[in-house]
């Protein structure tokens, strides 16, 4: 009866569940994002790009549910169609990044050697550049394209998960199994297709939600200072620049829900990054 | 409230009870199961009693150490009584919990180099102990700190105290650590398996530290141990626990020789000896229990239950003095009766009848006659082998191999034993391929393995120490078995037929085929791994330490699996080992490795029986021995990591024989009637040995 | 129990940091408060503070690029010779380009023949080191600017000044300056381009290797203008003190002025509004309309040359062929960009001469919104739809929000437009490559005549002839009007030239901007520079 | 005696990577679209002008040879000349990166003390509702874009409430601050000018808060993780198993041993920070070096955008390598 009043030094069985709450409130926020994302034109009756013929900077209500922005645009619909972008930006540069990372980090760190110290200096010279520099040149380099954005944001991120992943792999050839695959004859490259890579990704999974959403402010800080998207293709980022002087004028619906739209979906990441994190944390336990 | 160091004589305490636990039970609830992790367990320890707590892992040996010091996890519900000192320990205030840890009860811990903190030095480790129990002063503190150190066997005790725990070899952590808890002067000391990991000449000098802890400070000492054997030497009674009950209870030499219950027969008869005796091996596992059992919870494994075992739970009876059991079929034959009447001879290896009705394992006998003609074959020759890592910036290097000279026929199984750091596993990648010698050959059924294309490689296979862990976790039980006939080329239908031909071998289930690594026991892995070695038919299989990480019980079901495939008569088999005694159960010939050296050679019977090298006789002394104590008639000075590489003889620095020509010669293989060792003073040992004992 | 309380007190305690990090700052802030309301009641008219946008790329005139901060830095801090005078426009005071005055000079005459041209200096004016200013000051200055082949180089070929030797050195107070023909233009290229260095100072850092003394004048501003620069912190801050030792009547009004960095304009406004600056130079759009209502704070308006206009490539596809010229001119909703984008603050244009300038005709550019027009004069190029991009300043809101408007209108037209925006460095290499179709631009003329206009825009190599013009009758109305003096022919030929251009179509004039400057209310004496470069000498504050 | 070695070889290290930034910059400048050249000459500039201010900054050699020309004066010191400015790259560079460093470094020290000791906080109370409220409050912080956040804060702190100074500057100039490194706080530290201690510091506060609040949520993160993992350790609880207090076990078994992993991610941070900095020096009106690469960039004054990805380079691996020597000082694991 008593058991429970015991001290027990470390707490923390719960974690599974606060894992599971961040999980789902993450994942909730992510596919609601993604749904308004998908039927966007459903859910508006202006085009993200329509102007209003009627004029700008309308109030929120009447006409335009969020009001109407700098150029008469309705700021709803654009939220609403700016999700594609940025969500379709984050998602694919991430996914870029990890495939390119992934395939360096595991090169390096099975076949070691000059391979290692080759591919290893190429990162740190790319991971010692400054990452916005990166951004800029690269997005100066090929223009502001959505393909272009999602290279520009893998090429700043790939350098991370080619060091993560190197230094899983460099756990995991020490592992018996991999032993036991040399010994039942398996070339290099089937163990690290059959072996290394569905086990190195362990920790990819985990960090690669927050890196969308790390993803996604760092392309709303491209926009925001012209970089990335052109306007007037709806994207949060470019949205917030445009809106900030209205904000000083009271005028916050140019602003405000872009940058809520934008916290909330890297609010989401990161909710679903760290229950995943915690997770992980708690089966490696 | 706390006991008081030293002050009860033993024979005054062994009347009051400094422990007493009384029908505690433990269930730890989790999100979706809960797990009855202990179910009325009641036992005492009196102050200067040595109580040894026996089981394997599952059977709640730990949780019961937890609830000595008040730290059960989360989520536990803990019903009962732990008395301590007239003390109920569940029922403790913080403040009283506070005090009872470490001044009442401090546990060694059984992983000294994870229970020690990484960043703080050990000295200051004990220092902070001493100064909360002890209040003690600084330099008072750090004082008494190198007397202890001492006190546990620790040379220079001054500078060890500056070290780091990463610094300490296991044997050195585990003195640290066995410091640290008596640095606390706790009335009870609490040892989790404190010999696990360790090396055999280690492992007696570590028990008779608590023995020591026991007799000369009066402390209430519980050894927490999955090998009754080992530590039944040193305590004065034992406890065996199964699947969170207590299945019996009484004084060690007792339960020793003449167990009653059957779960205590089954673990002593899994237990190789180095005599060579048989093993006998129990089907089954332990069961997770799920809620406190209505029945006998061994039932489904044992020999003996009867319908009343299945359907009712046996209450704990007193057979004798300090003997209880919880059987409805108490089991009195002897345990080892034929082996009593016939002691271990070499001459005599033919296998015992088996009285219990399980396979039964005959040493040395599994190279028979009709084997004969085929075991011309060299499958495997390794030549002046050298192996050196060497680190990656500038020179130097650790040399793990020295010069090592091989030769196997198939149908031969030869034994690889040595201590860890001996090179025993570098050996068995060098054969593998697994890494390049420095100088020499190794050649596998004639080719070089160097040499070799990927579907040669697969000739030599290797069963690994980590069951699981040598399973991809992401791969299936199919996939990893049928890997050596992917690279083979052989095609898919007919990788499916050998896959499940090797399975059944193993005697397991082809639904065990879809699954992964981490849905498997441990014991049911092992098997994967070995039918993965044998279903591409190889010329030589290797075993690396293959039981190492398993349970008792389970260990003795795969050793028996093993012995069966090492007898086959196609292929050669290396069996590396720490364990002597798993060693002799069915090698031909035995190496005997010191330091990437083999010391001694020869066929198993003769080298276990008759040792020819100092270091061979120091193993073998220290190996613990069923149903009798005996001190080791050669016992090494130093622990391995104080020994410094010299010129000379590589065991000179520890050898209490050692001479200046032992220093300055290095010693080669001489023969010596059936073996071959590496000391030239073999011939005067037996009169040096009488002479020192 | 106890967690809770543990928890709570943590909490506090992470209260307490956050409560303590913000006292420090509100205690400085609030040390600070005292001197300056102190400050707003005395002294404070001493000190005008100003923000810029950016920070001026360099202090060397004759190696600058265009960088108008700059450029409005120069007219304040070099001594020029002869500057526009001042006149009334409605109830603003604007400068007047048509009266060229000399200001440090006593004197800037031509000869009968119009091509010598007689600098005379004040006797004894000063520089702060000392020095006096000579006619060596003048010619030193003019070699440099020479030896540039820059800025001052390139604009004297207007009016036939190439090589160094045409300056001379008469006395120590006379220069003549000897062009190769004359120009109805001299005056207005030399109020801009008539600055003059401290050559005895300069010559102290010349070396062999920089003879010019470049790498000095890059980082040290130049001394002897209205304004002194008395601090200057890179990037952030320029102190101007009044410059006392200028000889003429119109000096500085104000003591001290203080112009900050403030790139964000919404800071900007937020730091007006505080009054913690007197005037905002990097207010555009939507803010402007804003500050009218604000409290404590005038917006400054004046009407503009200020031309915004889409300049269309005639020698690039699509806009190779006139019509599709036409169509896109026809495409363009004028009135809703001077509405959406301008607050309806500008005013709308009819010809390619802007308003205001002599010769002006409201006939010059038959355009007004009208897509079926559009489509019309598309399918008279043959096409139903043609593609372009529409380049414009990256970074430039007002430039954006057009080609917003633009390119919605546009494709209803069949006219589909991507919208790329370009660095500097990109924009300035590809308008160097004259291959823009379609580019917004926009400038004001800095001599108020067509001539000039033409010059500037579109003859045959014409420095922002980004259209590419090659109309063999401009070319020939342009070399014309050189030697035509007479103001009624030169009006013949204006009109010659608005018939012209109404023709051809090389840019859809968007509309003429007025000019706004939001200010504090104490702020009195702006004097609206028709170049856009603020004249800050004759600006004061009242208490 | 080891730690130096450590470091000399690491130095050694650190030669191909820079040289390798070294090399892809001027590369990568070099094939942006866009002329450096025009954007320094007026409108009215022909050719021959351009040609002419090409000769004047070198471009007109060949690539190897103005590469060569780049290395030789690095080895001397000297960064070149601004296009944009014609001033020396070095000299503006100095005056750009003091501020800067100001801003990241206190910015970036803060945000380390405060998830230290948050982190411990929350881990010691894992799971429970203060420990999830300040995690997410920091995963808040760290969905927040940056220069949202600082232009909320100075609409807050500076327009609504008046505690902060006007963003511009970082100094008051009427203090008559005498700069010496640039980093104002450090100049009026260093010349004990009390006005322009109070003035820099609260032109600090909100910069400084709007980065901190950027960057907290990966340390805490990171440090609780640690924290829980020490916590949960054999070590830890053998310790708390032998009876220590409380206090020698906060001290000398759970903070070290904590601390372990932090330098290596307070590194990457500091990183990420001195290379993203340019966007809250935008909304600060904070003059420093992200501005200055940034509009080295737009314009391709090469010699600039070589500078500035250089001394940031060098910066960032200077960083990791201090990183890796505390983290050998924490962590006696370590082998250097």
């Amino acid at each position: 009866m008593a058991a429970l009043e015991m001290v027990p030094v470390v707490s923390g069985s719960r974690d599974g569940r606060f894992a599971k709450i961040l999980i789902w409130t993450g994942g909730t926020i992510l596919v609601v994002v993604a749904l308004a994302a998908i039927f966007a034109p459903l859910l508006s009756s202006w085009g993200p790009k329509e102007i209003d013929p009627n004029g700008t900077l309308a109030a929120p209500g009447g006409e335009h549910l969020l009001g109407s922005d700098g150029n008469g645009m309705d700021v709803w619909s654009r939220v609403l169609h700016a999700a594609r972008i940025d969500l379709g930006i984050a998602i694919c540069a991430v996914a870029l990044a990890v495939v390119v990372g992934t395939l360096l980090g595991m090169l390096a760190g099975y076949l070691g050697g000059w391979v290692d110290d080759g591919l290893m200096r190429i990162v740190d010279i790319f991971q010692a550049f400054p990452t916005f520099i990166l951004a800029l040149a690269v997005s100066a380099l090929l223009g502001g394209g959505f393909v272009n954005l999602v290279i520009t944001i893998a090429a700043v991120n790939a350098p991370a998960y080619a060091r993560l992943v190197r230094a899983e792999v460099r756990t995991l050839r020490e592992m018996q199994y991999i032993d036991a695959a040399k010994t039942s004859g398996a070339s290099t490259i089937g163990i690290m297709w059959r072996h290394l890579l569905p086990n190195s990704l362990t920790p990819v999974r985990v960090i690669a939600p927050l890196n969308c959403g790390w993803a996604m402010l760092t392309l709303a800080g491209l926009s925001f200072l012209g970089l990335g998207v052109t306007v007037p293709t709806a994207e949060w980022g470019s949205m917030i620049s445009l809106g900030t002087s209205d904000v000083v004028a009271g005028r916050w619906w140019t602003s405000v829900p872009p940058g809520l739209a934008l916290l909330v979906c890297v609010l989401g990441f990161s909710l679903l990054g760290e229950g995943l994190q915690e997770r992980a944390e708690a089966r490696r336990r | 409230m706390t006991a008081p160091a030293g002050t009860p004589g033993r024979e005054a305490a062994m009347t009051v009870s400094l422990l007493d636990i009384q029908d505690l039970s433990v269930v730890i609830h989790r999100p979706g199961r809960s797990v009855a992790a202990l179910s009325n367990v009641s036992f005492t320890v009196a102050p200067g009693e040595v109580v040894g707590l026996v089981g394997e892992s599952g059977g709640g040996k730990s949780m019961v150490a937890r609830a000595i010091v008040g730290m059960l996890p989360n989520g536990s519900h803990a019903t009962g009584r732990v008395g301590f000192d007239g003390a109920d320990v569940l029922r403790m205030d913080p403040a009283d919990l506070a005090a009872h840890r470490g001044r009442g009860a401090a546990i060694c811990f059984q992983n000294p180099r994870g229970a020690l903190s990484p960043t703080r030095t050990v000295g200051r480790q004990l220092i902070d102990r001493l100064v909360t129990h002890q209040k003690m002063t600084g330099d008072r503190a750090a004082e008494s700190a190198k007397e202890l150190f001492a006190s546990v066997g620790i040379r220079n005790p001054g500078r060890r105290l500056e070290a780091f725990p990463h610094e300490l070899s296991g044997g050195m952590a585990q003195r640290v650590m066995i410091s640290l808890a008596t640095g606390c002067a706790p009335g009870l000391l609490i040892a989790d398996e404190p010999t696990t990991g360790l090396d055999v000449t280690l492992t007696r000098e570590i028990l008779r530290q608590f023995r020591h802890a026991a007799d000369t400070d009066g402390r209430g000492v519980l050894l927490i141990s999955h090998d009754l054997a080992s530590i039944a030497e040193v305590c004065d009674r034992v406890v065996v626990l199964y699947a969170g009950t207590v299945v019996e209870t009484g004084p060690a030499a007792k339960v020793l020789r003449e167990p009653a219950h059957p779960y205590t027969r089954a673990l002593l008869r899994s237990v190789p000896d180095v005599n060579g005796g048989r093993v006998v091996p129990t089907a089954g596992g332990m069961p997770l229990m799920t809620a406190a059992p209505h029945d006998c919870p061994f039932a489904p494994r044992c020999a003996h239950a009867g319908e009343d075992c299945r359907t009712a739970r046996p209450e704990t009876t007193s057979l004798t003095d300090g003997w209880s059991l919880a059987c409805f079929h108490p089991q009195e034959t002897a345990l080892f009766a034929p082996q009593e009447a016939a002691p271990a001879s070499p001459s005599d290896p033919a296998p015992l009848p088996d009285p219990q009705g399980g396979s039964s394992v005959a040493p040395g006998a599994s190279v028979t006659a009709d084997n004969a003609e085929q075991a011309g074959r060299v499958v495997l020759r390794v030549q002046d082998a050298h192996v050196v890592y060497r680190s990656r910036f500038g020179s130097g290097g650790h040399h793990a191999l020295r010069g090592v000279d091989l030769e196997l026929r198939a149908g031969e199984t030869l034994g690889v034993v040595g201590e860890s750091g001996c090179g025993k596993s570098t050996l068995a990648k060098l054969i593998m391929g697994l890494v390049e010698p420095s100088s020499g050959s190794v050649a596998v059924a004639g080719k070089t393995v160097g040499k070799m294309s990927r579907v040669e490689r697969t000739r030599a296979q290797m069963v690994f120490q980590d069951p699981i862990g040598s399973l991809s976790p992401r791969r299936t039980v199919a996939d990893s078995i049928a890997e050596p006939l992917r690279a083979a080329k052989v095609p898919a239908d007919a990788r499916a037929a050998k896959t499940e031909a090797a399975l059944s071998r193993m005697e397991l289930d082809n639904s065990i085929l879809t699954r992964y690594p981490h849905e498997l026991s441990g014991g049911q892995a092992q098997r994967v791994g070995i039918a993965r070695a044998l279903v591409g038919q190889p010329d030589l299989i290797v075993f690396d330490e293959p039981t190492s990480a398993l349970d008792v019980t389970v260990q003795a079901q795969i050793l028996d699996v093993i012995a069966d495939v090492a007898s086959d008569a196609g292929h050669g088999s290396v069996f590396i080992s720490h364990d002597l005694a798993t060693v002799r159960g069915f090698a031909d010939r035995v190496v005997v490795l010191y330091l990437g050296r083999v010391v001694e050679e020869g066929p198993v019977d003769e080298v276990f029986d008759r040792p020819k090298h100092p270091y061979t006789r120091a193993l073998l002394g220290s190996a613990p021995r069923l149903g009798e104590s005996r001190t080791a008639e050669v016992q090494l000075v130093k622990d391995l990591d104080e020994a410094d590489a010299a010129t000379g003889c590589a065991l000179a620095a520890r050898c209490p024989f050692v001479t200046d020509t032992c220093r300055s010669q290095e010693q080669t293989l001489q023969s010596y009637g059936e073996s071959r060792a590496a000391c030239w003073r073999v011939p005067e040992l037996t009169a040096l040995i009488g002479k020192s004992a | 129990m106890a967690p809770p309380n543990i928890s709570r007190r943590g909490l506090l305690q992470l209260g307490g940091s956050v409560a303590l990090l913000m006292t420090t700052g509100a205690c400085a802030a609030g040390s600070k408060d005292n001197p300056d309301s102190s400050a707003s009641a005395g002294p404070a008219a001493t000190t005008l503070r100003i923000a810029v946008s950016s920070y001026l790329s360099s202090w060397d005139q004759d190696f600058v690029g265009f960088d108008l901060t700059a450029l409005m830095m120069f007219k304040n801090v070099y001594p020029y010779m002869i500057d526009y005078g001042v006149t009334k426009a409605g109830d603003s005071e604007i400068l007047d380009t048509n009266n060229i005055t000399p200001t440090f000079a006593e004197s800037f005459e031509p000869d009968s023949t119009q091509k010598i041209w007689t600098l005379k200096l004040r006797k004894g004016v000063m520089f702060p080191s000392g020095n006096e200013m000579k006619a060596a000051d003048v010619k030193w200055s003019k070699d440099r600017a020479f030896a540039a082949q820059a800025n001052v180089a390139g604009i004297y070929r207007t009016i036939g000044l190439t090589k160094a030797e045409q300056v001379i050195v008469k006395d120590d107070y006379t220069v003549e300056f000897r062009q190769e023909f004359p120009s109805a233009l001299t005056r207005q290229i030399q109020a801009i381009s008539l600055y003059v260095f401290d050559s005895a100072e300069a010559k102290k850092h010349a070396t062999d290797v920089d003879p010019w003394a470049k790498e000095w004048f890059a980082k040290n501003a130049p001394t002897g203008g209205y304004f002194n620069v008395t601090k200057a912190t890179q990037g952030q801050e320029i102190e101007l003190s009044a410059n006392k030792a200028y000889p003429g009547t119109d000096g500085a009004k104000t003591p001290t002025i203080r112009l900050s960095v403030v790139p964000a304009a919404a800071n900007q406004r937020l730091q007006l509004q505080a009054g913690d600056i007197d005037i905002a130079l990097g207010i555009t759009g939507q803010d402007l309309q804003d500050l009218k209502k604000a409290e404590g704070i005038k917006v400054l308006s004046a009407a503009s040359n200020n031309q915004v206009m889409m300049t269309m490539s005639t020698t690039t596809a699509p806009f190779d062929d006139v019509n599709v010229r036409k169509a896109l001119a026809f495409a363009v909703p004028y009135d809703q960009i001077i509405k959406n984008v301008y607050g309806g603050d500008a005013r709308p244009v009819k010809s390619y001469v802007p308003l205001d300038m002599p010769g002006y005709a409201d006939t010059g550019y038959p355009f007004t919104y009208d897509i079926e027009q559009a489509k019309a004069a598309l399918a008279a190029s043959g096409k139903t739809a043609v593609n372009s991009e529409l380049v414009f300043e990256a970074n430039n809101d007002e430039q954006q929000k057009i080609a917003v408007q633009v390119q919605a209108e546009a494709a209803k037209a069949g006219i589909t437009l991507k919208l790329t925006p370009l660095d500097p460095a990109t924009l300035g290499e590809r308008r160097g490559q004259k291959s823009i179709p379609l580019q917004i631009t926009t400038g004001q003329l800095w001599v108020n005549d067509v001539e000039y206009m033409l010059a500037t825009f579109y003859v045959k190599g014409a420095a922002l002839n980004y259209a590419n013009l090659n109309n063999a009758e401009l070319e020939d109305i342009y070399t014309k009007s050189h030697t035509t003096v007479d103001e009624a022919a030169r009006l013949q030929l204006w009109a010659q030239v608005q018939t012209i251009l109404a023709a051809q179509v090389p840019a859809v004039m968007i509309c003429q901007p007025n000019f706004n400057l939001p200010v504090r209310e104490k702020v009195s004496g702006w004097v609206q520079p028709m170049d856009g470069l603020a004249r800050l000498r004759y600006l004061s504050a009242s208490a | 005696m080891r730690i130096l070695r450590f470091v000399g070889r690491r130095l050694l290290q650190l030669i191909p990577v820079l040289l390798g930034v070294v090399v892809l910059t001027f590369l990568l400048v070099r094939v942006l679209p866009g002329d450096p050249i025009r954007s320094i000459l007026g409108p009215n500039a022909t050719e021959a002008d351009a040609d002419a201010a090409r000769a004047r900054f070198g471009l007109d050699q060949p690539m190897w040879k103005q590469f060569l020309d780049y290395l030789q004066g690095l080895f001397t010191g000297d960064f070149g000349t601004s296009i944009q400015s014609g001033g020396s790259v070095g000299g503006e560079m100095a005056l750009r990166l003091g501020p800067t460093l100001e801003l990241v470094v206190i910015a970036v020290t803060i945000a380390v003390l405060l998830a230290i000791w948050l982190g411990i906080w929350s881990a010691r109370r894992a799971d429970r509702v203060g420990d999830h409220t300040v995690r997410i409050f920091a995963l808040f912080g760290n969905s927040i874009p940056e220069f949202w956040l600082g232009l909320v804060l100075i609409l807050v702190g500076y327009a609504t409430l008046g505690w902060f100074p006007a963003p511009s500057g970082r100094v008051d100039p009427d203090t008559n601050l005498t700069p010496l490194t640039g980093a104002d706080l450090v100049d009026a530290l260093i010349t004990g000018n009390g006005p322009a201690i109070a003035s820099s510091a609260a032109h600090l506060v909100l910069p400084v808060l709007t980065l901190v609040i950027g960057v907290l949520a990966p340390l805490l993160r990171s440090v609780r993780a640690s924290a829980l993992e020490v916590l949960r350790s054999e070590a830890y609880a053998a310790a708390a198993a032998h009876g220590l207090p409380e206090k020698t076990l906060l001290r000398g078994y759970l903070r070290r041993a904590t601390l372990v992993r932090l330098p290596s991610l307070a590194a990457l941070v500091f990183g990420t920070a001195l290379g993203s900095t340019v966007l809250i020096e935008y909304v600060y009106s904070w003059q420093g070096f992200g501005q200055w690469a940034l509009r080295g960039l737009l314009y391709r004054d090469y010699p600039v955008v070589q500078a500035s990805v250089l001394i940031i380079a060098f910066a960032y691996v200077l960083v990791f390598l201090i990183a890796d020597v505390v983290h050998a000082w924490l962590d006696p694991r370590v082998k250097i």
